[in-house]
């Protein structure tokens, strides 16, 4: 299946992208986490939280065709 | 699929004083009102190993942080009696003295605008995505966290 | 005797937004503040017995209030650790939906300044000799009481 | 001795009078209280507290020649 990623602040600078599809047989955040630290090795050590549908998520929802998923470092407002 | 409007909450660049003078002259007209709370972020030059910060460089997951505003506030109407609240967040470079965070709210008794004001902020802090660069005399920078 | 000046914290009617912004603006220099909070008192159009309140019409022990807003002004800096803090408060006539009291502390974080804007406030309410006359449409008022 | 007593809010309103100088032989404000009731009677049914030199005053505190003492109703700042 085909998902939307978003990367955000350190994240984005670390992997030099805002985002990017990407094409992935796994079903939960977990799996989709250790596809992109093989796949971008510096983010093993950066802080981030994911979002999946612009919805904080935890490490075993399940992810479906076509979701928007962010990865978000630790936020800064105010 | 609910299909709601989210209103945008972020302003580009500084919030000036000019538009918070706006917004409270704006107020006028609700005669229910007996107390407003105003929390105002700004922009300290603090010294990061010697180095002193010129500027935040805002950015934000927009389409999320609308979202996480408009619960923030809505969530205040619901634990306190509000008759107004209001939110803005700067995006983009806010220089030194300048503001980045407007928070007020209204109601027609002080506590509960003193609440409800401290509460938004407080989950404004811990919920909102957004990020800030913090830009130093050199150019250079690092990233901020509110953790 | 102390020949402490005392300054006047009294201003003769309503407080404007304009006023607010200038002081807003004022502090843009101060680059050690990160927050402010704002509390502002503005004049309900309370329903009592059928008639409205168009107005209050606040009068002073002018020097007695000017000593307490300072010496409230004295504790809030002894209690927490602020930059700046303001009070303003109207004498004479202010209509309904205009602002008749301006607290406004600033600090480097947000929990000090939200405490001491609450903390200054109280004081106020209880402290200040400041009275007031709630006029109503027939001219006719009964005098206000923060009790 | 001479005081000089400043009346304000409703109690100016109730008396008619925003100031005066009056003589007492009294001593204590509770003295002051009790000559003044005598003299506006409709202080009675009102509510108020002494400020003796702008400062709040119990019954018991004693008056010198030349204070200044004002009875004020109740606050209604903010």
């Amino acid at each position: 299946m085909i998902l939307r990623l978003k990367y955000f602040g350190m994240i984005a600078e670390a992997i030099a992208k805002e985002e990017e599809n990407v094409e992935i047989q796994h079903r939960t955040i977990a799996d989709l986490d250790g596809l992109l630290k093989r796949k971008y090795p510096q983010l093993v050590t950066l802080e981030y939280q994911f979002a999946l549908n612009q919805t904080l998520a935890g490490m075993d929802e399940i992810i479906k065709d076509g979701d928007e998923i962010a990865l978000l470092p630790p936020f800064a407002g105010g | 699929m609910s299909e709601k409007k989210i209103k945008n909450f972020l302003v580009e660049g500084p919030i000036t004083p000019e538009k918070i003078a706006t917004s409270i002259a704006h107020h006028q007209v609700k005669t229910n009102i007996g107390a407003h709370d105003i929390f105002l972020g700004q922009v300290r030059a603090d010294q990061i190993e010697g180095k002193e910060v010129i500027a935040i460089d805002y950015s934000a997951y927009a389409e999320m942080a609308n979202k996480v505003f408009d619960e923030i506030r809505e969530a205040a109407f619901d634990k306190y009696d509000l008759t107004c609240a209001h939110i803005y967040h700067s995006i983009g470079v806010v220089k030194v003295g300048e503001l980045c965070l407007f928070v007020f709210t209204s109601s027609k008794h002080r506590a509960m605008a003193f609440d409800a004001c401290r509460y938004i902020t407080e989950e404004i802090k811990a919920k909102a995505p957004v990020f800030g660069k913090e830009v130093f005399e050199n150019s250079s920078f690092q990233w901020k966290s509110n953790q």
